[in-house]
Formats: structure tokens, C-alpha cells, sequence
């Protein structure tokens, strides 16, 4: 039994010698993935937050807290998703995709619900990526997000315009729903195009939610359309003129 | 050992016999709570009055149930969050009811702190917890577009106007929260269909010219002088 | 509306800081135990002293884990259930390499209160809940079959017959429990496939009459004053 | 708008089509190892030598395969993780067939690198995922009390010693690792079922007093050289 | 214990034969009830008198196949509940049908023991459950809407009012018992949309001024007398 | 409104009338289940007691504890399973089947795995029917047990006998696993040969589960044969002689 | 054993091969119809003619997949059904995206061996089993209450009554099939939805005095001669 | 569109009525199949030629209820794979059954061809799926672990020798299929634990040095002439 158990401590040294390598290596990993995690939980936090912002918008302090979201934004870019990238290498994005890619997402949702409010446009990827190149990455290459994120991204974009042309009607300002749904139905033509890739997960999923808010928003204008039509326009420009000024103060 | 399992055997069936009194109460809670959501439904189509009298009549009652779920809880400190789930519908229901019934009387938001006070708890012992509370809130929001519709085709022209004022400024309200997905956030995402709903009736009434029309006939009985005049 | 919406928001983002709180701990909670497992199975060839003095050597790194645990929920009254599926298993885990090595130590049984004092817990504040120490005594006893057969391999025959005492009364004493058709009845269901592996060794070192044999070449090195010493 | 996505719909189609290469080439890599995997099998009852010969013969096609995913990955710098679970189980059912073979042949643990060298693959463009390594490991531990079973029917009663020995080594080495909650994990927890039940085996064998007893009729064949031989 | 496994097979072999008769019986209804219920949609869109002869066409085959259900039960005496489900959903149809048509026809509620009257059945042997009765209400509820809405749009502005006091009566009534949470509760609960759709259609006639205008052209054409002349 | 109201209140009337006899209705028969799966969950609790209170027996109690065993099972029946019989007409068996079955499951299972343990044979639904006689239902008529009750409850016996025979060998009873698997696979036959019908819910499920059982104590009962032949029986006494009464005293 | 083995693995190649035949055609066909989709889609926003000329541009590669298709199948005499599976949903789709076309087009309902012609099948050879086209239909209907909400929003008035008036007639032709329980029955069932949802329009428009006003401004524009002029 | 829906109502009518005139047959071959399976597993316990008798008896009958099938398909050629989902798994079942038998009675594997033989089908008309016979083998395999442990508790020492060399064999032969990753491959993955398992239990009989001892008390019986001796 002596003798067993001395056998079995030399025996362990030499194989724990080979394990020492792999736990350093698996160690490695898992803490870049576990860091990488971490920034990108910020990222999607942080994006919330800056679309939360969004949505408070009104025509009121429409000025101020527009700039207010995008200083937001930038600080989520600046500090956050740069954290993500300096902790990769060109060829290891694919290797941390899963830990990264739900902020990168979210991120991608914040900038493009942002932009529409401002422009009425789509944020396009390359827009997206030039505004994010002063990002390097451990190889000092620019970091740029991918067209799976992008897409990804602009899919759930599709939620939050929904949400504002209805609290834009809400909020008597119809016009937001008709802009809405012209922008929606090309986002929707544009992807339904797009070929069925395994590589972007969830996709078809949320093509049917996309489906389902556009249906919404178009409900939305139907109603608009359809009320607007029951008495002459300058008629409800009289009836609802000065009320309008008054829901702007109240928003 | 056998000394130590018996303590062990007396603790187990203790708890078990806890939660069933929960479950009891819970239930009883339950049925309660539909007979006030009752006497409440008739606001849509009764004078108010009548309505508050029936519902206030329920409250010691209520209390009562709620004073047993806090006795049990008392003996049993710190296992508050064990057993939540059992009594967390009945409590948003009751907080819906209570917000309903507080809104009509004096057009104002009964409060977190409010509704614990009027259910006679303390909150050191058995508190309403927080998320309860903001769900009870989002039903109450859910039930307004059908009591305007009411109203107005009952011809109180300016009911649309306050509570388009007041559903607003909940929705404001509610968008300063951080909301995790969860439930709370899929409930507060309905508050905007609600005054997207409101906002469309107040919008029919104002292009027909109706707004502050009635009101007049409104002064005519006499009931001008709260918000809660107009739910008659 | 706005101030109490200020202050739903401050105790909605305090809820989840918390959480997240909790959950770090208990995470690092259970890569450490972990860490006292892999010290403790070496019991399975190596000999007991100096297994227990690598497992002594981590208790009070892992007090201060518990430390930290209970200080988050001091602050937060009632709040244990809250979280408690936050370190459950991790606690069951304790609780098995704790029994074990008491076991190997004393021969005994270490209690539900013992265990509490060993961690350094208030149950006043931080207690382990009943059937989290079941259910780490359940381990125990599952590690037990794997134990025995080691040790005649080893050439002590004594230790079936210690381990199949023990676990007899273990398995007696738990059958006085009126368990629930949970996961608990499920986990002490396990034990007497435990006592069935061990009463089998047993019957396989009896047959061949090596009962009583092997201790005495145990005696000669010394190892006779307690239960103990047969575990070397 | 429709640019961007027309640029979009180019790349995806690009990207298609390289998954569809792999994917065929994955698939014959499949088929393949199945052969592989069935040359090896009869190890169980038959003698190493010949089953060593047969498989080793299936290793250039192998490396022939590898080197065509090498190929494809190679255009795509970087790549190698956005395709892996395309071979994932193939490549770690390969370690567990390589694995197997050079411990019959040498009694000691195939290495990471050894295995890649195997293969004749260069890490710098396409290597084995050290967890698709580890993953072949636990599948050759699992195969290991199958292994002794055999072995002991067969009359060789010496090997449960070795192979006991050999599995506590590679479990403690695993052990040093720091397992996330995630599918290794839960393949390593199988190591322990494998040990345990060698161990048993060992038991068996010690108990009935046939340990190095064959051992010597193993010698009268001349088979005494190294820890192989007696897998012969 | 072989001798009462005979018995066994003997009577299950008895019982599975009656659940067969029953099912084919049932079966039968399913397709008629369809026939029964695609002759009433048409009120939709075309006058009741017409639709009224059609579905009353249907009695007595439809009295036909509840006289064979209840033969074969009468042999069976208190088994009605062991095959009840085999009808359930059909008879809550029928339910549906005549309440609808008897609503048309006299602007009232067909009671229960009107219902088991107009089906010829004696309750002693085989009656209608309440629930499935009280289901069948809710299904005759959920289509009244829809009613409205082609009613309006027929324009008969006065029906929304009519539907919206007898609905509003329904849901009152509902709202006195006391249902547990199960399938009933669900339906029932589905009332409350179907109310809260018909007040709607009376605000939009109300608001736009319609009211008891249209009703002015049905008096030309002489359908003043009840309730059932608008709905022709 | 008034006028609209007055209207509600008289109408309200009619309907409520005719549903205030459909409340009673409904709550009479809420009421009866209620009281029905109290009584029944209460025979279930002691039922299990009772079966615990049997796995507690061992050579050294046998005597006392099995009297215990049937005095508590006596005491189910005719506190708890008179509660249910009391509720019930003759007719009304089949409406509340649901309420009461699964407590007559669990009284079938004490009933039959205590007169195993007794008598080592099977409690046929006649004896123990009979045993019941004596209670009466509503309508003065002897209450019994179904034969979908009773087939479902001797399915759970099978799990209980299959922890006896374990525990059995685990306290160095072997002949108790023989004795068990034997009959065991006699039982298992008989249900095997059952026609399948759509009347007894989660038959087929209980038939796996009983298989599962079986296999177990067939499993037992090999280990315990091949274990016994590595010696000859009368070394085998020898060896286990004394040490079979140690047993008995710690049990 | 080894022949008959073989001989297995000859037929089981043989199926497999086909069975991949036909999956990778059918995969192209899911990708192929898609596009279809994807090109039909702009008819909620877009002229028909724009629509319709970009749609059947697609229809000569389309019949090309499923000459494929029936190619492979003609060699494999009643094994339609054995893969059938492989292209159930591709053909709903089909038949959807086909018989809205010929709506759009004509008014009328594209008949199962119109379909059939279309796609240039021969039916004794590979037909479209007829389950798969009702499906499709039912697809189709569920598509119709959106574009009628789309071509109000556009100005289209009247298409809600035309619209309202066809699945009318298609709902109750659905009505005289004898659909079992299943899928098919369950897809039927949505129709009934469609149909209030397009009611509701119809009244939308109705109660709103729109119907047949704009119809004037459609003539102005010259497309009055047929149902599908008023869709451009 | 009236006329077209009275065809799609034929057509429905008539595959309807097809299958439930095969359901009907299958839910009696379902029944018929269990009496069978019944029949067969006394196996475990009593001896071959007594329960050879039984199960044989059940043949003729079950030839009929094929040719019921066999009749219904014959007129509707090429629908074979249409229906079959209807007597997947009872053909399952009766290959395991057959093939069973017919290894007690040989000790050889039923092919797939005698199997067809033995149920008196035409192959052209109506024949067994391949995977449907090579599912029943995974079941046949699946029953050995148990029937080998009731064998030799009974004391038939060299059945596990010849079951681990049957079921090896029969494991190689279909380790030389390619199946896809389907329902088949997971059964066949199955046979890997029988095998594992009958290993085991041949271990057990060696290393007690049981093997071939027994058999020489069979041999006084007078049973050596074949394979199936041993089963009786
Ligand atoms: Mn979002
Ligand atoms: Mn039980």
C-alpha cells in the first residue's frame, strides 16, 4: 500500500505536468471568455438604458435628449464595447462570438433605433463600422461588428419602432406611425431576400416577430388613416391644433 | 442519530404543515378577491357612490385575510420570499382593485406605502413586494380604455381628456424604471396600448366638438367639485 | 408620481445589484468547494491524516465565502429564501465533505447544528436549511460504497463492517422521516442501494473469513485507539 | 437600403457555400470514423497486434481528411470557430480511437500535441480544440471498464491493477482542471462511474486472491516486457 | 392471483366494448353538430327567419343521436360520468346553437332545463351537465361580436345597444358563481372581451350619432314588435 | 343613464334568478369535491405512513411492529375512507372519480403491500372489498373499490416490494427478494395480459415503471445467487451464522 | 449473418441516397420559394402588375425543381408518400403564394388541378396531394385580412367588401369538407378569424360612410372593368 | 367554387374512410401483438418448448390481421408509406417477438426475408420496412441483458457465453450499416450497453469459476444437442 501510493504520486506528477498546460490554457480562455462576457453584459445594459432614453423622447425636450442619447451611446462605445475589443484578436472572433455577440446586438439595436430618431434612416453597417474603427484590437487592427450582428441587431430594431409609432400615436403625433411603417416595410422587404443561413442564428424567429410588429404598425396607420378620414383635414387641423401644444406639454 | 431525527422529522413536518396553511388562507384570499373585483366591474355602467360603498364594505375583511397570511408569516421570520408565490396573483389583483377604486375618488395614484396602510400591514413583518405592487398597477391601466369607452358613450364627454392625462403620466412614470425582460417589462409594454386607446376616443371627441360640453350638464347635478365628480 | 417613481427605481436597481451580488459569491463559492472535494477523494488511496489536515486548510477561506454570503443578507431581513436557490447545491456539497471527513475523524455523525458552527454561521441570520444538509448526508452515504470497496482492496477487512453499521443506522434514522415525494425522498431512496453494495462486501469478506484477520496486522502498526484509525 | 442588403445577400451566399464544402467533407469524415471506430472495437476479445495493424492502416485516409477541412479553413483566416461544430464529434471520437491505441501500445497518455502531430496538422491553421481533446479522453475512459471486464474473462487479472492505476492518474490529473458548468464537465463527472467500477473489478480479482496469479502464466508466454503486453 | 386477472380481462374487455359503442355515437354527433352549426352562420349576412327553419330542420335527427347515447347509458346506470368526456365538447356545441337561436328568436336565454327539454332528454337518465351548458353560453357569448359588428354594418344600428344590455346581463350573472380556476373560468373570463368588443360598436354608433336613427327605416318596414325584428 | 341603469337592474334580476340555481348547483358538487379530495388526500398521507411504518419493520420488531402496521391501516380506513364513502351516491362514483381516486391508489397499495408482508400473497379487490363492507355510501349501499383503483394501486405495490426486496438483501434477508421477484413476475403477467384500456389512466406509463421494478429484483436476486455459489452452503451458514442475529439486534 | 448484413447496407445506401437526392432539391426548393414569397409580399404596398410580372417570372424554375423532384420519384414507383414530408410545407407555400396571384389576377379561386397545371405536374406521376393544397389555401386566407388593412390604408375602399364576400364563400365551402382532428382542421379553423378580421375592416369603413365613395375616384382613374383593377 | 369543394370532399371522404379502416385494423394488431409479447416473456422464467407452444398458436391469427392490411393497400397501390406510420411500431414489435423465438429455438438470426415468409406477405404488395425489422432487432437485443441474468439465476451457466458471442456478432454486423443520425442509429447505439451488460455478467459466471460447470448437470439431463438446449 506504501508502495502503491508512492507509485501514484509519480504517476500523478507526470501526467499532471501535461494537465498544468491545459489548465493554463483552458484558464486562459475561459477568464478572456468570462471578461469578454462581462463588457458585453455592460454593452447590453448600457444600450438598454440608451434606448429607454429613446423612448422618453417627446417633442418637448426633443432637442436635449437627443443629444443625451447619443452622448450615451458614445460613452457605451467608448468604454464598453471597447473593453470587448481589446480583448480579442482577429482571428478569435469567431472563437468568442457567443460571449460577445448579444451586446454587439443590442448595441447595434441602440445605434440604429438612435439614428432613425434623428434621420429617419437606416444606420448602415458600414456607417456603423467607420464610427467604430478608432477601435483597435490586440492586433491593432480596427474592430468592426459583424453582418450577422448587424442583422441581427437591426431585427430587433424592427420592436423598438413599433413601440414608438404606437406611443407616438398615443401621444397624437400620427405622423411618427406613417414614417414608421415605410421604413419597416423595406427593412422587412430587405431581409425577407436575405438567403436562410445557418450562421445567424435565430433568424427565422425573429423575421416572425419582425412580421408581427409590422403587422402591428400597420394596424397602427389603418386606424390613423381611417379616423382622419371621417371629417375634412382643415377641420381637424382647427379641432386639435392648440390641443396638440397641449399634449406637448404634458409629454 | 435517532435523537437528532426526530428533531430533523419534527422540523420537516413542521414546514409542511406551514405551507398548507398558507395554500388555505391563499386560497380563501383568491375566492375573496374575485367577489370585490365583482362589486367592482359595475363602475363601468353604475354611479360611483354606489360602486365604492360595496367594495369599501369588503375591506375589513380583506385586512382580516391578510392579517392571518402575516400571523403565520410573523412566527416564521425571514421565510417571507419562501412562500411568496402563493399569495403574489391575489396581491397585484388587490393592489389593482385598491388603485381603481383610489383613482375614482380622488384622481390621484394610491401609492406603494398607501395601499400597505390601507390593508393595515407592516412592512417589517409582511410587506406588498415592490414588483406586485407595479403589476397591480399595469391592470388597472388595462381596464381604462374600456371604462372611457363607457363613459363617453354614456355621455361624460371630458372623462377621455383626464384619464388621457392621468394614463400618461403613469406611462411616463413607468419609463424611468429599468425594466429587466421579465414580466413586469411584457405587463408595462401594454400600458401604451391603453393610451394609444384612450388617445383615439379622446381624439373622436375633440373632432366632434364634444369636449367640455358636457360638462356643463355635468355642473348641472351639482358635481363639480373633484376629478372623481365625472365617474358618476 | 415622479418621486415615487424615483424611488421604485432606486429599490428595483438596488434588487437586481444584490442578485448580481450573490451570484458572484456563490459562484466563487463553487469553484472553491470544487478545489475540497479534489482534497478530500485522494481518501479513496491515501492515507486519512494527511487528507484531513488539506481539507482543514481550506475551512476558513471558505467560512469567509459563508461570511460573505450571510453579510449581503444581514442587510436584506428576510430576504434568504429570496436567494436561496443561489447556493443550494453548493451548500449540499459543503455538507457532504464535511460529514465525511468528520466521519473518518470520529466514526459519528456530524449534526445539523455542528455543521453551522464549523461554517461560523449565525442560523439567526445565515442558517443551512434542513434539507440542503439532508441531502448533503445523502452524498455522504453514496460516497461510502466506493470508500469501502478501496479499502479491502487495501487490505483492511475491518471496514465493512464499521461502514455497515453506520450506514444501517444512517438509513434507520432517515426512515423515521416522513419525506414528500420531492427530490429529498428521491436522494434517501439512493441509500439503501449504498447499504445493499456494502452489506455485499461485507458478505464477500466474511465468507472468506477475513473478519478480524487484517486488524491485527492493523495492531501492529499501531492504529488500534479509535474508529478512526482503520481509515490510515 | 437595398444596396446594403444586396451586399448582405452576396456575402451570406458566399459564406453558404463554404459551410456546404465542410459540411460534405465532415460528413465522409463521419462515415470514416465510424470504420475506424469498428476496426478498433474487437480489442475487446481479440489480440492488440492485429487490431493495432488494422487501424493504423486507416490513418493516411484519415490525415487525407483532415487535410481537406485544413484546406478550406486555410482561405479563411480566422474562420476555424465559425465552422467547428462541424467536426466537433468526429474529431473528438478520432482522439478517443487515437488515445485508446498508443496506451495499449504504451501504457501512458496520448498528448495533445502528439495527437495533432498524428494527424499531421499544424495548429497555426488547423488544430484540435483542446476541449474536442479532452471530450476523446473521457470517451476512452469510458470505454476503459468495459475493457477490463473483457480482460479479466479472458484470464488476465492483472489488468484492472494497471487500468485502475491509470484511470486515478488521469482523474486527478482532470481534476486540476477548472471545469465551467458546461458539457466537459459533465463528461468528466463520468470518469468517476469508470474508475469506480474498475476499482470494483480490482476487488473482485484481490478478494479471490487471483491478483498476479495469471500474471505468471502471462510470463511463461514471454509477455513480461512492458505494460502493453499484457493487452495481447 | 391468475384466476382474478381472468375476471379482470373479462370486465375490462366489457367496458372498453360500451366505450366503443359510445365513441362511434359520438363521432356521429361531431359530424352532425358541424352541419348543425354551418346552417346557423349564415345569420351573419342573411335574415333570421330563413336561417331559423334550417337549423330547426336539424331537431330531431340531432334528438336521435342523444336518444342512442342515452340508451346505451341507461343499461349502465351512473356511468354518465364515466364516458362523459366522450361528449363533452359536442354537447357545449349544441349548447351554443339552440342559445343562439333561441336568443334571435325571443331576445332571452335559454335556460338549462329548457335546453335538455328542446333535446328530449329526461335528466334523471341523461341530462346535460351544467358546465357543458354553461360553456356552451360563454361559445354563444364569443360569437356576438362578431354578430354585431355585420349587423351594424347591415345597418341595423341598434343592435349593439340590445347586445351590449343582454351581454352586460350574462356577465353579471356569470359573475355570481363561483367557478375554481379551471376550463370554465377561462371561458368565462373570455366574456369580458366579448362585452368590452360589443361597447365599443355601441360608441362608435353612439358617438357618430347613429342611434335610433336606422331604427327609424326598420319601423318602415314593419319590425318593430320585439327584440328578434332587428335581426331579420 | 338612469333610465339605462334602471333598465340593468331590473334585467339583472331575471338572469340572476335562473343563475343563482346554477351557483348552487355548481358549488353543491365544488363543495362535495372539495370535501371529497380533502378526505382522500388525508387517506393518501396516512396510507404512506402506513407504508413507511411497514418499511421500518425488521426480524427483531416484526411481531409489534407489523400489529401497529394494522391497526393504522384500520384506522385509514375507517376515519378516512368512511369520509369518502360518505359523501358518495351510489351513482355518483364515476362524477367524482378524479377527487378520490388517487387516495383509494395509495389505500390499495398499504393494503396490499402489508398483506404481503404478512402473508406473502396478493389482497385480490374481493377481500378487500369485503374489508370495506361495513362502510356505507349516501344511499346506505356498501362502498367499494374500483377495479381501475384497485389495478392501479397493486401497480404501485410493485415499486414498494421491489424497496423491500433491496432493503431485505441490504439487511442479509435474501429469501425476502426471492420470495418478491417470484411474485412480482406472476403480478406482472397478469397486467401484461390486460386488455389496453383508455378507462385506466397512466396504465402504460405504471407498466414501465413495474417492469423497471422487475428488473431491479431480478438484478438482486442474481447477485445474491452468484454470490452464493462461490461456497458451498454449509461453509456459507457457518460463516454468516452468529453474525445473521448481530444483524437482527441493530436493525 | 455478414451477407444478409450486407445486403442491408446495400438497400439502406440506396434509400439514403435517394432520401438526399430529394432533401437537397427540396432544400433548394425551400430557397427558391422564399424568393417567390419574398417577391409577392410588395403586393401589400405595391401595383399588382409590378408584383405579378416579377412573380411569374419565377415560375419556369420553379416547375423545374419539381420536374426534379417527380424525376427522381418516377424511378421509385409508391414512394411518393414515403418522402412526401421532404416537400409538404414547399408546396403549401406554393399554393399560397399561386392561388393569391390568380386571386389578384381573376377574383376567382386557383382550383387544385389549375394548381397542378401550373407546375406542369402529371398527377399520376407526382401530384400535389390535396391536403397540402387546402393548406395552402388556408395560408392564403390568413394573408388577406393584412392586405386588406393595407389597401384601406391606401385608399382602397371597397376592396374589404369584395374581399369579406370571397372568403365568406370560401369559409363556408371549407365548412362542407369533413376535416378529422387534425392539422387541417386546426388551420380551418384560423379562417374563421380571417373572416371577422376583414368583417371589422368592412365595418370600419361602413360605420364611417367610406364605402363606394372612393370607388369614384377609382373610376376617374379608368379601372373599373373587373375585381382586380381596383388592386393596382 | 361549390362544385370543386363537393370533389375535395370525396377525396377527403375516401382517404378518410381508407384510414380508418386501417386504424382499426392496426388498434387490433396492437391488442393482438401484446397477448403475443405476453405470451413470449414468460421466457424469463419458465421453459422454451411450453412457451414456444403459446406464442406459436397466436400465428394464424396474426397472418390474418397482415392480410387485412395487405387487402386494404392492394387497392390503393403506391399509399403503402401514406399509412405507415399506422403499424410502425407493432411490426417493430412482432419482428422482436418472431426473431426472439427464433433464436431460442436456433440460435440463429430470423432474417428479414423469413420474416416477411413466416407473416404469409407478399413483398411486391405489402412488406416489411427495413428499419421497422432492423428496430425490431434492437429490441430482440435489448431483451437479452435480462433474459441472461434470469438464465443464470436459474443456473444456466454457459447461456451468457453464448448470448456475448450472438449479440457481438450481431453488433459487427450492424456497425457495417451507414445509418443517418436518426431513430435507428439511437436504438442500434443501444445495443452497445446489452452487449456491455452480458459482458458483465459473463465476467461474473468466470470469475466464480462457474463456466462450464453447470453444464455438466445439463448434460445429465440429456439437453447438449444444440443451442437451445441451454434456453429450457
Ligand atoms: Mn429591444
Ligand atoms: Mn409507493
Amino acid at each position: 500500500s506504501n508502495n502503491n501510493s508512492g507509485t501514484v504520486s509519480k504517476r500523478e506528477s507526470v501526467f499532471c505536468q501535461q494537465f498544468q498546460q491545459y489548465a493554463q490554457q483552458l484558464d486562459a480562455v475561459n477568464e478572456k471568455r468570462e471578461r469578454i462576457v462581462k463588457a458585453s453584459r455592460d454593452v447590453t445594459t448600457s444600450s438598454k438604458k440608451v434606448i429607454f432614453q429613446i423612448h422618453r423622447i417627446n417633442r418637448a425636450n426633443r432637442g436635449a435628449a437627443l443629444q443625451q442619447a447619443e452622448r450615451d451611446l458614445h460613452a457605451v462605445q467608448s468604454i464598453h464595447v471597447r473593453r470587448v475589443a481589446q480583448e480579442l484578436k482577429a482571428n478569435e472572433t469567431w472563437k468568442y462570438k457567443r460571449a460577445f455577440s448579444p451586446g454587439m446586438q443590442e448595441f447595434v439595436e441602440a445605434a440604429t433605433t438612435l439614428e432613425f430618431c434623428k434621420t429617419g434612416k437606416l444606420l448602415t453597417l458600414q456607417q456603423l463600422n467607420a464610427s467604430l474603427s478608432h477601435l483597435k484590437d490586440v492586433s491593432d487592427a480596427p474592430f468592426s461588428i459583424s453582418t450577422g450582428d448587424y442583422l441581427l441587431g437591426v431585427a430587433d430594431l424592427t420592436g423598438e419602432l413599433m413601440r414608438l409609432a404606437i406611443s407616438g400615436v398615443a401621444a397624437g403625433q400620427r405622423e411618427v406611425a406613417i414614417a414608421v411603417c415605410g421604413f419597416v416595410q423595406a427593412l422587412y422587404k430587405g431581409f425577407s431576400q436575405l438567403p436562410n443561413t445557418v450562421d445567424i442564428r435565430g433568424m427565422p424567429k425573429k423575421m416572425d416577430l419582425m412580421l408581427q410588429s409590422l403587422i402591428k404598425i400597420e394596424n397602427t396607420c389603418y386606424a390613423v388613416h381611417v379616423r382622419g378620414l371621417e371629417y375634412p383635414e382643415d377641420m381637424i387641423v382647427n379641432a386639435l391644433e392648440h390641443e396638440e401644444i397641449d399634449s406637448d406639454q404634458e409629454a | 442519530m435517532e435523537e437528532q431525527f426526530a428533531e430533523f422529522r419534527a422540523e420537516l413536518d413542521e414546514t409542511g404543515s406551514v405551507y398548507e396553511q398558507l395554500r388555505i388562507i391563499a386560497a380563501n384570499l383568491d375566492s375573496f378577491i374575485r367577489l370585490m373585483q365583482a362589486a367592482l366591474m359595475p363602475i363601468h355602467h353604475c354611479s360611483f357612490p354606489q360602486v365604492k360603498e360595496k367594495v369599501k364594505g369588503y375591506m375589513s375583511d380583506l385586512c382580516g385575510l391578510y392579517a392571518q397570511l402575516a400571523h403565520v408569516i410573523k412566527d416564521k421570520p425571514g421565510q417571507y420570499y419562501r412562500y411568496h408565490d402563493l399569495w403574489r396573483n391575489q396581491t397585484s389583483t388587490v393592489v389593482f382593485v385598491l388603485a381603481f377604486l383610489h383613482w375614482l375618488d380622488t384622481g390621484g395614484l394610491l401609492t406603494h406605502t398607501e395601499t400597505e396602510a390601507l390593508l393595515n400591514l407592516d412592512p417589517a413583518v409582511f410587506g406588498i413586494d415592490l414588483e406586485d405592487y407595479l403589476i397591480g398597477l399595469c391592470s388597472f391601466s388595462n381596464e381604462l380604455p374600456r371604462y372611457v369607452v363607457n363613459r363617453v358613450t354614456a355621455g361624460d364627454y371630458n372623462c377621455p381628456k383626464e384619464v388621457s392625462t392621468f394614463l400618461g403620466d403613469l406611462y411616463t412614470a413607468f419609463r424611468t424604471l429599468n425594466l429587466r425582460n421579465d414580466h413586469l417589462r411584457k405587463r408595462f409594454d401594454g400600458i401604451k396600448y391603453d393610451l394609444k386607446k384612450v388617445e383615439e376616443v379622446l381624439y373622436d371627441v375633440k373632432i366632434r366638438g364634444l369636449l367640455n360640453g358636457p360638462s356643463l350638464q355635468a355642473t348641472a347635478t351639482g358635481n363639480e367639485s373633484n376629478v372623481a365628480t365625472s365617474h358618476q
